[in-house]
């Protein structure tokens, strides 16, 4: 069965046309940024051409047509990851400012010495950095969920890790593995100790329908670029009434109702948190593209991404028996389309220099994950992500490249 | 596109050059709020002097700067809840609200207009219906309701 | 002399061809954002349709050109300014964030209770309260320069403001008044005292030379939206070795050299400030928009704007002598092109609605700018702004629709 | 567009394949330093071996873990760097910079081709030119010249 109509969405993404090496482009690194859509470039550049202005700000025309796109921007987004309101849904520069935000704000507020900070052995530096800093400053305690042999979470020692706890930060869906941790039960565990939950849904949000009333979570950080959206803006959902209890983060512009000589008030959620000229176009890329997946449906999405990285999976098992090793979950309903690997003798920036020759785009490194690479004890892997735009075709393409490259290195 | 007509109509303009209601009551007994609008810097001031036994506005004075909008709708706002019961004049405040369709953050269980109906049901506007030409003006909505937002704090303020 | 040939300039601005309420668009708003030309918009779609991947991670060719487009970006940005060395140009969310930036950063590792900050009664909020909050936070003194009566800096008063200042945080141009301080004079009285310089460039480098070495600043903060490029991207210029010894800001992905279970190594600059996925595109389409300008010549932009703004001015207190009253400096020599206006008996929304039916947009209210307006003893100005797109036609039609917005209100 | 025989050269892969110089020196006497590429993770360790009296680099050995790029260019600077003095490896790493057309970050007095010419004047790169095929694939140039990074750190080290 076909969940989506991979040929004609390929349609949709001009940069799909062009050739590399004199190769048709495979593009298989949505995981690290998506490619967009002509309705996202021309959402955005229609703006730009037509009703362009500061937002909130301006008693004219163009003025009121883009702060309405604006704000209809934010409602459509909100609405993907159904947030109960446009007020906990604050547009940030990426999800890493996302996180920082929170660290910055409610961590800064709430967190003393002695204060213990959960996270996982999962984590992308976006959500592990920005505590790192906390904990250096403050004498905070950061401590680690460790990883199964079979690349899960291991909870057996939950409890113990979540003592004395105030946050735990957790990513939906693992940019290396895949791995998709049972979120929900993680938020419970955390409000269990009167913790707070951060999840970090970057990876999530894009290829899953996202509820985050249904994780019950008190923060979810995402970006636009990775589901088809551009660059240069990302998202924040928290609850109101934290993200209301919770001293400004950057100060400025819009983010204040009146400011004096020897203070300011800030303004209401979510602009509290909008410092300065927002990324509007960004905002209108970030609705058109959430509306472009709408359409496609999430739920085919997911379906599409399942049955694919399975026939992925599969093809590199088959192909690659003895020499190539996976690092994820090999079950597609735990898991999503990040697929890593590693030959053994082949280094992984080397497999992706053979591979471009192929036109194949993949990711080599270690993918902004080096706390897990080192508890994965490799010091990169070579990672191919699937989105919309992928089909078997792209995964074959992918295989017989590596088997060049394995010829290639190894003879 | 609407025009100016609609938003600036006669009666409008006469409430901004000749306000009612202009200047201040002693506190206390009278309550004083003040509201903002950090778009633009309005101002409305409010004096509330509500009867406790009877639970009537007995007196509203107001004061404040702003547009010809923010000014006129607080003059007839006052113009409109002077001598009504306080229950009266929190559904002067709902049935402003949804005249200029307001909608608050929440996704779920919007208005649909039949919202709309139920709150105006029965309520008499009069002057104040000059105002619904301001929802075709949607940066202006806010000059309009910031005296009926100061006037809902004010009230709840006192009661 | 004509310094610019606008009616050619004017067909590179599509939104320029845009009619509202049956009349043409007269676009007076550039002070609060620029309009874009066909050439960022294009560079910015294109590189979305042909070569966008994620930047400095990426070994396939793609994600190269984007990596090179990204930083061939940042050199032409920093040669824009005349910064010394890409190194010390980081590009940021916007010029609120570059100024926070410094708040977080430099300031919150180098202030302590009882030191003050320097700053003017010019200052819009992103100058004001990033300063604010760490006063609240720290105990760190604010203190002002005040205005003359004829909207200059009154500088009789410096060395006592500066007695004891660890920073001065000055704005090159105001946003309201047109007012260009003198910023080497600052600098140097900043300098003499030990104390650093920030300077908020962000109305001033869209319209003249701008050369932060000979301002000899230590911080220059502006933002890409107000210079024909997009949204979603500004720039923080800091000394190298200034940048070099402060903490990070954000933490996250790109910011590090090495990240383990118990800390991270901070990246080299410019990257260090720039945690997780930058803003690509936007990045791209400020290049394109200092190429743009350079190709005007911004010598001759300053000139064009000079001679307009002098039209303006004149034109207004010619044909309202009595009613409107100018808020800025009259000598076009020490101002710029954002000219603040109020009628005697009219708000300035009041005006700018009149307006928006002739298609004439302009900004009305406090301009981010309430500690200033509040100096000036008003709630709101009513405001027009040139830039290279703007003619002498644009200014009578703003005159003619002046007039209108005067009868209609005051008979 | 540049193929992949002008990146993996015959000598690079040998050298890939069969490092030379692989192994450890006691320190002290020898000195040791590291390199990281925070690209990828590469990572070179070196251990330098420096005659104070004669100012010479009496051995080299080399570990760490990376790219094929990185690792051969690693054990091909072990090799050019061994016996020679502290200066010629200076001139070595200056000259190998400029192969690989390394600007710094600064925007004044840019390099011309000049400068390149008189970098490599005089030196011989010998089978170090295999590696200037790298040049037309930016990423990896931080690949190739990390061995040569860290060589130069731990002369700074040692002098
Ligand atoms: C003088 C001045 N500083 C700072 C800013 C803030 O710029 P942005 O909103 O792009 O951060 C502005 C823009 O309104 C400005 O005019
Ligand atoms: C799991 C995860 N979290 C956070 C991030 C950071 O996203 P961004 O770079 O858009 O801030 C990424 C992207 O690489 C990611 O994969």
């Amino acid at each position: 069965m076909t969940y989506l109509d991979v040929a004609r969405i390929k349609e949709d993404f001009p940069i799909l046309r062009r050739e590399v090496h004199g190769h048709r482009l495979v593009y298989l690194d949505s995981a690290s940024s998506s490619q967009k859509p002509i309705a996202v470039l021309d959402a955005m550049d229609q703006m730009y051409r037509t009703s362009y202005a500061n937002v909130h700000r301006g008693v004219y025309t163009i003025a009121e047509e883009a702060t309405a796109a604006y704000e209809n921007a934010r409602t459509k987004v909100a609405r993907f990851v159904n947030a109960p309101s446009t007020a906990e849904l604050v547009f940030t520069r990426n999800a890493t400012e996302a996180i920082n935000l929170v660290a910055y704000t409610w961590a800064r507020a709430n967190l003393r010495e002695g204060d213990a900070i959960v996270l996982t052995h999962l984590e992308h530096h976006a959500n592990v950095v920005p505590w790192h800093m906390l904990a250096a400053e403050r004498g905070v305690e950061v401590r680690w969920i460790p990883m199964t042999p079979d690349y899960e979470l291991d909870l057996s020692n939950l409890d113990a890790l979540l003592d004395g706890a105030k946050l735990l930060g957790v990513s939906a869906m693992s940019n290396v593995l895949g791995t998709m941790p049972p979120v929900r039960q993680l938020v419970d565990a955390a409000h269990a100790v009167g913790a707070l939950a951060l999840v970090d849904a970057c990876q999530y949000v894009p290829h899953n329908v996202t509820d985050v009333q249904a994780w019950d979570a008190d923060f979810v950080a995402f970006s636009a670029h990775k589901l088809l959206g551009p660059t240069g803006i990302g998202a924040l959902w928290g609850r109101e009434a934290l993200l209301d209890a919770m001293p400004p983060f950057l100060g400025g512009g819009e983010m204040i109702r009146d400011v004096r000589l020897d203070g300011f008030t800030p303004n209401e959620l979510p602009w509290k948190f909008e410092a300065g000229t927002q990324p509007i176009a960004e905002a209108v890329g970030f609705g058109a593209a959430v509306d472009y997946l709408s359409a496609l449906g999430m739920d085919a999405v997911r379906a599409h991404e399942k049955q694919l990285t399975a026939y992925a999976l599969n093809a590199l098992l088959e192909r690659f028996p003895r020499t190539l090793h996976i690092y994820g979950p090999l079950d597609v309903e735990r898991r999503g389309g990040a697929v890593s690997f590693l030959f053994d003798e082949i280094h992984a920036h080397d497999v992706s220099q053979v591979l471009d020759e192929d036109g194949v785009c993949v990711r080599a490194g270690h993918h902004c994950a080096k706390p897990l690479m080192r508890v994965l004890g490799v010091p990169a892997t070579t990672r191919a992500s699937f989105y919309v735009y992928n089909d078997e075709t792209d995964v074959d393409v992918l295989v017989e490249s590596l088997a060049k490259a394995e010829k290639f290195f190894l003879g | 596109m609407p025009g100016l007509e609609d938003l600036y109509r006669e009666i409008i303009l006469d409430h901004y050059r000749s306000p009612r209601n202009r200047g201040e009551l002693p506190v206390p007994p009278a309550h004083k709020v003040e509201g903002f609008n950090p778009l633009c810097g309005d101002e409305v001031v409010l004096y509330l002097d509500v009867d406790p036994d009877t639970d009537t506005v007995r007196d509203v004075k107001i004061a404040g700067q702003g547009c010809s909008i923010s000014q006129a709708s607080t003059s007839m706002m006052s113009a409109a809840v002077k001598g009504k019961s306080v229950a009266e004049a929190r559904q002067l405040i709902r049935a402003f609200k949804a005249l200029m369709s307001i909608h608050e953050h929440k996704l779920e269980g919007e208005g649909d207009g039949a919202d709309l109906q139920a709150e105006l049901e029965g309520v008499r506007l009069g002057d104040l219906e000059a105002l619904q030409g301001v929802v075709k003006f949607p940066v202006r909505i806010k000059c309009a309701t910031l005296a009926w937002n100061t006037l809902q704090q004010g009230l709840d303020e006192t009661g």
